[in-house]
């Protein structure tokens, strides 16, 4: 069963990397909160129920509904419907996609954990999420795209934590999301004040601030 | 105890936010500075019977307490001039010089109280034995720094905060994969074990070498991005120029150390669990490449809080290879004068700037004549930075030359000085440009008691550079002691 | 008495020198089918000098009034270390030679500096060239005294000279005539002789040493002259004194015979170069010399081995 | 020991007072000028014991500073030789300064110039007292920077600043290279001697000593200022103030001389490659300096290419006596490196008159260009005469105190003649030509220029110029007096002489070697008589005159009557023939730069700008490369988030794949 719910977060990575209509990957970034707030339940650890609960509630609470919220409320007010001009197309996003995962897949090959976990494929998982995160960031030109790579990334991290790691004392856990929560919200914020200032919210027009002029600025 | 560093300029940050009158706030502002740099340095210079500080997952040994006393000193000074900046920027009309447009300031309330929350979560960083805690402190500079910087409500200083934001964050983010890299390499400990310094540094803790090597990976990158190392320091740039001097000053003179602080804090671990050559290999490399980057950006920089972010990316540089090279000593030392030559510089720039009003280097001539004060101080303090005597810099740059020459490699110290060699030439240069010659503007602003904290600091370090009493050399010592370092 | 022998060569040079000059007058005058002047001639200008008064130019200063006697004491300080065929110098100490050649370039920085205390263009331009070949034709002098102290092994005037006697002819005889022939160029520069300038010609602009007097009159004048004289006479005798035959052991008047028969054949063969070889231009000056140099350093080496 | 300390007190002090006397200048002189003189004059007393009894002096006390920085200061025969001059002439500089500032256009700034005339003072006696690597190094880089800024003292114009930065940059690359030296000369706990060279590698210890020693001579010769490390000095010494220049051409570069041969000495001799690589720089120093200096039309610069020059003798010397020492020319090596200290011992009063000098002729007639003066000889006397004084020690004149010291590099080539088979004929011949050659042109340069600016005719419409000040006056005096003193006192240095170098060189045995007195002593006996018979042969002349008729009429111009003060000989007219046969060293144009208008030649457009020296054009050359190249890197910086961000993923990724296995 644990294996399906990677399974699915793999496909949708995928699936965030080849929409460019901004609604849609932050309804694809909500399931995959949800699909990471169930995790726990399938883990073959011995935690008391209450705390496991608690966990599960918090996170769907934060990552499936807070934060999609807050996401889908920012596009409402710098209104963007899609990605104009991704850095890099949608079937290419998801070639990479694919790459990221090979390369998750290989750097934990590289990376044997010490102890005895529920699948083997957490740690591959955990990261090509971050990867395609990453991958999010790098490739679109939208900054609220931008943040919900970052949101992405926070996902990959969270799933390893609290997959791997679930033992550790709940307080830093819930600390961490706590931060990313705060984080994403001043991102957004920021994020209106972009819209507000510049009247886009393009990142890529963003290059004010350089020590290298392309020639286009220089002519001007 | 020492709780306190942490708790009462938070308080205080907190009440600024709702406190109405100007000057009441800033006179908290001011007032908790003191406190907190009178307290910090007592507890640095005298630590109480040498027994290390602990509270659950707090605690202050040798390192924190030195870090500790440096940023707090700082940022007396900063929060002196803040008050000062703030008063001017209610008078003056804003208006920017390069694109003339209009535009106006933050509330003075939230840069305040962001002021406080800052010192705050830098203060918790040093206090703190888990690096749950340490990531949550880092982030939480992150966040309440970002508000700083958008102090002046223009575009330019929106885009470098969104730069510094969302670097930052997903520098932060790699640096919490070390973490969970970490407690996965320490649950061979059996399930659960806290993953905090004085857990892992017992007796007996084995670390899983394997994991261990990826989290300092991750952590080196993610807190080094915060920490403004090449190829991760691209945010530190924008963000120093369009922050107000006060804000630069604070963030490379106090936040880059925190982040140094963060990264040591792992490197202990390393060593106790002989990983160290292999960090100290990694530290070379982003040091040599930190400081190489550095020159080739200060060779003709054409805008001078440009020049000095830079100068703090070679810094930073510096304090790795130092600690690459085996001298923790030198490393602390040079962060100290390093903290207080650039917050001094950062002060400087900021009057120049309030006079000249402009930021290019080209826009500046002559302030020794107009602005003597600013001209000598602004002088002094690049030749300072660059390893000059009599300041501090000159001896600590010097013991680091000497561990570079007793490393063996005859090339670390080759590179290291001719790097240093590009960089003197290149700020000097730039130096010579501004303070001399027959001055750009009709008449500046003559305002001794702005540049006093400059002042202070550079007297600071000329002090660091001169005399060392026995009780400081004990503190950097024992940080030193900390990482393994001989002295 | 016979320690007093080198004071009187001193005296015979100090007599003798002026007559140099009229000896090359009367053979350029016999190549050039005419009387020519008595030999005496500069003695009696000397004399005529003396018994005038002076007339100076209002722009010159103290130096012009100084050169002259600083001069021709400069110069007559060198002619003690001069050691004369058979009988060593009046004065000598390792180095000596060294402070001979610099004496001649404090007589040239007197004349130099009065020239230029005239004010005058053409003085100027005399003083000018002067300045040119001195640097060319001291550092041959130079490169010509390594020679013969590496020869000789000897570190003086006199050592080289007179010490060494006619030994340093078994070192190696070629080379040693090129050394002769070097130091004669050096003399004929230094002296302002023709390849180098021309001391009658009319035209004050191709001249050198005459132009440099041209404003001196009266005693100062003749201090010039009687320098300018003493000059050749020392310049003259490193290669006489090269080439004087010590296997004869001449008693004191003999040797004075020889060595001023030797001196007086050297200004014959100047008087005869100038009446048969022209001006050299002053471009050539300079290549001329760094040949000359060239020679020297050759000889160098070869006495080397 | 007690009075080097108040000394250093005392500079200190009064340089801080100034400080903030910075808008009294009148008191700040008054106050630092009197202050840095007794200082020197105390500092004087201990010297003066070691140089003539010859044991050397030590104190050190612990200055607790990270590093555990000791002050570390030993007094012996070789600083105490450079002690000497440098102490006299900061005192005799320090009352020129006095006159030379007091009535300066902007005042503002004399105060900081006071201090950090005293600074460089403080420095400059530190240096040569420094015992410990360290702390040695703090003093160097401590008078590099006060220099500096004295040099940058006029910095409205664009050419002090340039000349400055480039002084500053030239002596920061001098002094990371003698960082790395000092990395091996400062090993822990010094055990008294200089610079504890324990971790120094020996003699025949391969590649890494070679490296080491040319790394010091670099570092140490971009002070001293010999060719190719001469670029910044004719750019800096003409931008300072007089008295600065002076002091900087007269005893600063000498600090550069002192390093190498205190490297030496420490660390058991040179080797034969490093007295070839003087000998080499020496020569080239000795000829291409004065033939840079016959382009140059401000004096100042014409008298900072001849100290270039005077270096290259001085390092000839001292390469013939490294190569000598390593030969086994006992004679040789000591007379060579006597020679060389004599020389420099001298150097510095006669260049520091000479500076003096042309600093007051250029007060007083406002312009240092030789071809718009000419004639102040009869306003300015003492000027003059101090000028004349130098000029003829400079150009080596046997009456005064330039001559010494070549002479006994000279003496010591010859002797080096001598010895067949030791290898030494062809550093001995080189020496000796370059001697000459440098010395010659000195010679025509120093007449020129002196003639050009104080002989003839004023040359432009000056307003009458008259001497500047008293004190300025007293100075110049002062120094001439010690010129002329030296020429007799000779002798009396040949015991320091050996102490000195036997400090250098403990195997050369000065005892057995024929006494330098013996050397010397001609010399000053040679020109008291000279001295007498040219006094006899005036008192002569005036005698013949005194019934005669004494008439003054114009300049003969060959019966041209009216020739004006605008037809002399120009120091550009002077020097033609000689750029014109060097035209290949000193400058890429032909120096015939003369523009034609129609009938009469314009104004003669050498500028000195581009004359500088090919080398330093190279140099600028290579920092423009530099920097284009740098600039390219730039593109790095380029304002787009999403590459910054793939910084970071590349950085993590390389990391993870390289080091996780």
């Amino acid at each position: 069963m644990l294996d399906v719910i990677l399974m699915l977060l793999v496909l949708f990575n995928l699936f965030s990397l080849g929409s460019t209509r901004i609604s849609a990957s932050i309804r694809v970034v909500a399931y995959q909160g949800a699909a990471i707030g169930v995790v726990p339940l399938f883990l073959p650890g011995k935690i008391p129920g209450g705390i496991l609960v608690t966990i599960v509630l918090v996170t769907l609470l934060v990552k499936a509904g807070i934060l999609p919220w807050f996401l889908r409320y920012a596009q409402k007010r710098v209104n963007v419907r899609r990605e104009e001009k991704p850095f890099v197309g949608a079937s290419a996003s998801i070639l990479s996609g694919v790459a990221a995962l090979g390369t998750a897949f290989f750097i934990s090959s590289r990376l044997p954990i010490p102890f005895a976990v529920a699948s083997p494929f957490i740690v591959p998982v955990a990261l090509s999420v971050s990867l395609t995160g990453f991958f999010i960031i790098i490739s679109r030109a939208e900054a609220l795209s931008q943040v919900i790579g970052y949101l992405i990334l926070e996902n990959g991290i969270y799933l390893f934590g609290i997959a791997l790691l679930l033992e550790q004392p709940l307080l830093v856990e819930l600390g961490m999301l706590l931060d990313v929560f705060v984080g994403i919200f001043v991102m957004g914020i920021t994020v209106f004040h972009i819209s507000r200032e510049f009247e886009h919210t393009d990142t890529s027009r963003l290059s004010g601030l350089a020590d290298w002029l392309p020639e286009v600025k220089r002519s001007e | 105890m020492a709780i306190l560093l942490f708790l009462v300029p938070f308080a205080a940050g907190l009440a600024a936010f709702v406190i109405k009158s100007d000057r009441l706030r800033r006179r908290l502002l001011f007032s908790v500075a003191c406190a907190h740099a009178v307290f910090s340095l007592y507890l640095c210079l005298f630590p109480s019977g040498g027994e290390d500080y602990r509270w659950l997952w707090f605690g202050l040994d040798a390192l924190g307490r030195y870090f500790t006393a440096v940023f707090s000193l700082l940022f007396l000074c900063a929060s002196f001039y803040a008050v000062i900046y703030l008063k001017e920027e209610k008078s003056r009309p804003r208006e920017k010089k390069e694109e003339g447009l209009l535009f106006n300031n933050a509330p003075e309330a939230a840069f305040t109280g962001c002021l406080l929350v800052f010192l705050a979560s830098m203060s918790l960083l040093a206090l703190s034995r888990h690096f749950g805690l340490i990531w949550i402190a880092m982030e939480a500079t992150t966040l309440v720094s970002a508000p700083l910087i958008y102090f002046h409500r223009q575009r330019s200083s929106l885009e470098a905060t969104w730069k510094y934001l969302l670097i930052c964050s997903v520098g932060i983010a790699l640096a919490l994969f070390g973490n969970l890299f970490l407690a996965v390499s320490a649950s061979g400990q059996g399930p659960g074990t806290e993953i905090s310094i004085d857990r892992l540094l017992g007796p007996g803790v084995r670390l899983d070498p394997l994991w261990l090597k990826a989290g300092f990976i991750f952590v080196l990158v993610g807190y080094g991005t915060k920490m403004g190392l090449a190829p991760m320091h691209t945010w530190l740039p924008d963000a120093h120029s369009e922050a107000p001097s006060v804000a630069s000053a604070l963030l490379s003179g106090a936040l880059l150390n925190c982040a140094f602080l963060a990264i040591l804090r792992f490197y202990q671990l390393c060593l106790a669990n002989g990983l160290g050559p292999f960090c100290r290999e990694l530290f070379l490399i982003f040091g040599i490449l930190s400081m190489a980057v550095a020159a080739v950006f200060i060779i003709g920089q054409s805008d001078y809080k440009r020049l000095l972010a830079y100068s703090s990316v070679e810094h930073m540089g510096i304090l790795c290879f130092a600690v690459a090279v085996g001298t923790a000593y030198g490393s602390m030392l040079q962060a100290a004068n390093h903290s207080f030559l650039k917050g001094a510089l950062f002060i400087c720039a900021g009057n120049i700037l309030a006079g000249f009003r402009s930021k290019k280097i080209a826009d500046v001539r002559g302030i020794a004549h107009i602005m003597p004060w600013a001209g000598v101080l602004w002088f002094a303090g690049i030749l300072a930075i660059c390893g000059m005597p009599p300041f501090g810099a000159f001896l600590s740059e010097w013991i680091i030359l000497k561990a570079a020459f007793s490393s063996g490699n005859l090339w670390l110290p080759a590179v290291y000085l001719f790097l240093l060699g590009v960089i003197f030439i290149g700020m000097t240069g730039t130096g010579i440009r501004m303070t001399f010659g027959v001055p750009s503007i009709p008449e500046g602003k003559k305002s001794f008691l702005s540049l006093l904290p400059a002042l202070l600091l550079l007297l600071l370090s000329l002090f660091l550079g001169i005399y060392m009493p026995a009780a400081l050399d004990g503190a950097v010592s024992g940080a030193a002691a900390l990482l393994g370092g001989q002295g | 008495m016979k320690n007093l022998y080198p004071l009187f060569n001193v005296i015979i040079a100090l007599a003798a020198a002026p007559l140099m000059f009229g000896v090359i007058n009367r053979i350029k005058a016999f190549f050039a089918g005419r009387k020519g002047p008595p030999l005496l001639q500069l003695y009696f200008d000397i004399g005529k000098l003396l018994r005038k008064g002076a007339v100076y130019s209002r722009t010159t200063g103290i130096f012009f009034r100084l050169a002259p006697s600083a001069g021709l004491i400069a110069v007559l300080t060198a002619l003690l270390f001069i050691p004369c065929g058979a009988y060593p110098a009046v004065l000598f100490f390792p180095g000596d030679m060294v402070l001979v050649v610099y004496l001649l370039g404090a007589q040239r920085f007197c004349m130099l500096l009065a020239a230029l205390d005239t004010g005058s263009s053409f003085e100027g331009m005399g003083a000018g060239r002067d300045a040119h070949f001195s640097v060319f034709s001291e550092t041959v002098l130079f490169l010509c005294l390594a020679a013969m102290s590496a020869a000789s092994g000897s570190v003086s005037l006199n050592g080289m000279l007179f010490t060494a006697g006619g030994r340093i002819w078994q070192v190696s005889p070629p080379v040693l005539v090129v050394v002769v022939f070097v130091l004669y160029i050096v003399l004929l520069a230094e002296n302002y002789r023709v390849p180098f300038d021309d001391p009658n010609t009319h035209l004050e602009l191709t001249m050198i040493h005459e132009v440099m007097a041209l404003d001196h009159g009266g005693p100062d004048l003749a201090m010039l002259e009687y320098a300018a004289a003493l000059k050749f006479w020392i310049l003259a005798s490193l290669p006489a004194g090269l080439l004087f035959p010590h296997g004869m052991k001449p008693d004191f008047f003999g040797n004075a015979a020889l060595f001023l028969g030797l001196i007086a054949l050297t200004a014959a063969l100047t008087g005869a170069l100038e009446s048969c070889a022209a001006r050299l231009r002053l471009v050539k000056v300079p290549q001329m010399l760094t040949a000359a140099a060239a020679l020297s350093v050759v000889a160098l080496i070869f006495l080397a081995k | 020991m007690v009075f080097i300390a108040a000394a250093l007190l005392l500079l200190l002090l009064s340089g801080l007072c100034a400080l903030f006397l910075n808008n009294r200048p009148a008191t700040a002189a008054a106050l630092c000028a009197p202050a840095c003189i007794a200082g020197c004059l105390a500092a004087l007393f201990p010297v003066f014991a070691v140089f003539f009894s010859g044991q050397e002096m030590s104190f050190d006390l612990l200055w607790p500073a990270a590093g555990g920085l000791r002050v570390f200061f030993t007094l012996d025969r070789l600083s105490a030789f450079f002690l000497v001059p440098m102490l006299l002439l900061s005192a005799l500089t320090a009352l020129y300064g006095w006159g030379y500032l007091r009535r300066e256009r902007n005042s503002e700034s004399c105060g900081r110039q006071w201090f950090f005339f005293n600074m460089l003072v403080a420095s400059m006696l530190s240096v040569f007292l420094a015992a410990d690597g360290l702390f040695f190094l703090f003093c160097w880089e401590m008078m590099a920077l006060s220099s500096f800024f004295l040099v940058v003292s006029r910095d409205e114009e664009e050419s002090v600043r340039r000349a400055g930065f480039i002084y500053l940059a030239a002596s920061h690359a001098g002094t990371a290279a003698l960082f790395v030296v000092f990395a091996f000369l400062s090993a822990a706990g010094n055990s008294g001697g200089f610079w504890n060279s324990a971790a120094f590698p020996g003699p025949g210890d391969g590649i890494l000593r070679v490296l080491l020693l040319s790394l010091g001579i670099f570092g140490f010769g971009m002070k001293a200022g010999f060719i190719p490390f001469h670029f910044w000095l004719p750019r800096a010494h003409p931008a300072a103030p007089s008295h600065v220049s002076a002091l900087m051409s007269g005893v600063m570069i000498k600090a550069g001389i002192y390093g190498i041969l205190r490297m030496f000495s420490v660390t058991g001799g040179g080797e034969v490659w490093c007295g070839a690589v003087l000998i080499i720089a020496g020569i080239c120093s000795g000829i291409l300096a004065m033939l840079s200096a016959l382009n140059r039309r401000d004096t100042k610069s014409v008298l900072a290419y001849s100290s270039i020059e005077n270096i290259g003798i001085i390092c000839m010397g001292t390469g013939l006596a490294v190569y000598a020492a390593s030969c086994g020319g006992n004679l040789v090596c000591l007379l060579a490196l006597s020679g060389a200290l004599l020389h420099l011992f001298n150097h510095a009063f006669f260049k520091g008159l000479l500076f003096m000098a042309a600093g007051a002729a250029g007060k007083s007639c406002g312009s240092r260009d030789p071809d718009v003066l000419g004639g102040c000889a009869k306003t300015l006397p003492v000027t003059s005469s101090a000028f004349f004084l130098g000029a003829a020690a400079a150009s080596g004149v046997p009456l005064l105190n330039g001559f010494p010291g070549k002479f006994l590099i000279y003496l010591a080539a010859f002797c080096g003649l001598q010895l067949k088979g030791s290898g030494l004929l062809l550093p001995s011949t080189a020496v000796i030509a370059g001697l000459s050659l440098s010395g010659c042109l000195s010679l025509a340069c120093f007449t020129g220029l002196s003639g050009i600016v104080f002989l003839g005719k004023p040359r432009s419409r000056l307003d009458r110029p008259e001497e500047y000040s008293a004190l300025m006056g007293t100075a110049m005096i002062s120094a001439a007096a010690a010129c002329l003193f030296l020429t007799f006192a000779a002798p009396l240095l040949s015991f320091s002489l050996c102490g000195a170098v036997s400090a250098v060189f403990a195997s050369t045995d000065t005892a057995s070697a024929p006494g330098l007195a013996d050397r010397l002593a001609p010399l000053s006996c040679v020109s008291a008589w000279a001295f007498a018979l040219i006094a006899a042969a005036l008192a002569a002349k005036r005698l013949l005159l005194r019934r005669r008729k004494v008439s003054f009429g114009e300049t003969w111009n060959c019966a041209y009557a009216a020739a004006d003060a605008r037809m002399q000989y120009t120091s550009a007219s002077f020097f033609y023939p000689l750029r014109r046969t060097f035209t290949f060293f000193n400058s890429r144009r032909s120096p015939a730069a003369v523009s034609k208008t129609i009938f009469f030649p314009g104004e003669y457009e050498g500028d000195d700008s581009r004359r500088i020296g090919a080398f330093r054009t190279f140099l600028s050359g290579i920092a423009a490369k530099l920097e284009v190249s740098l600039s390219c890197l730039r593109w790095l910086q380029q304002g787009r988030l999403h590459i910054y961000i793939m910084y970071i993923m590349a950085a993590l990724l390389a990391l993870l794949l390289w080091k996780i296995r």
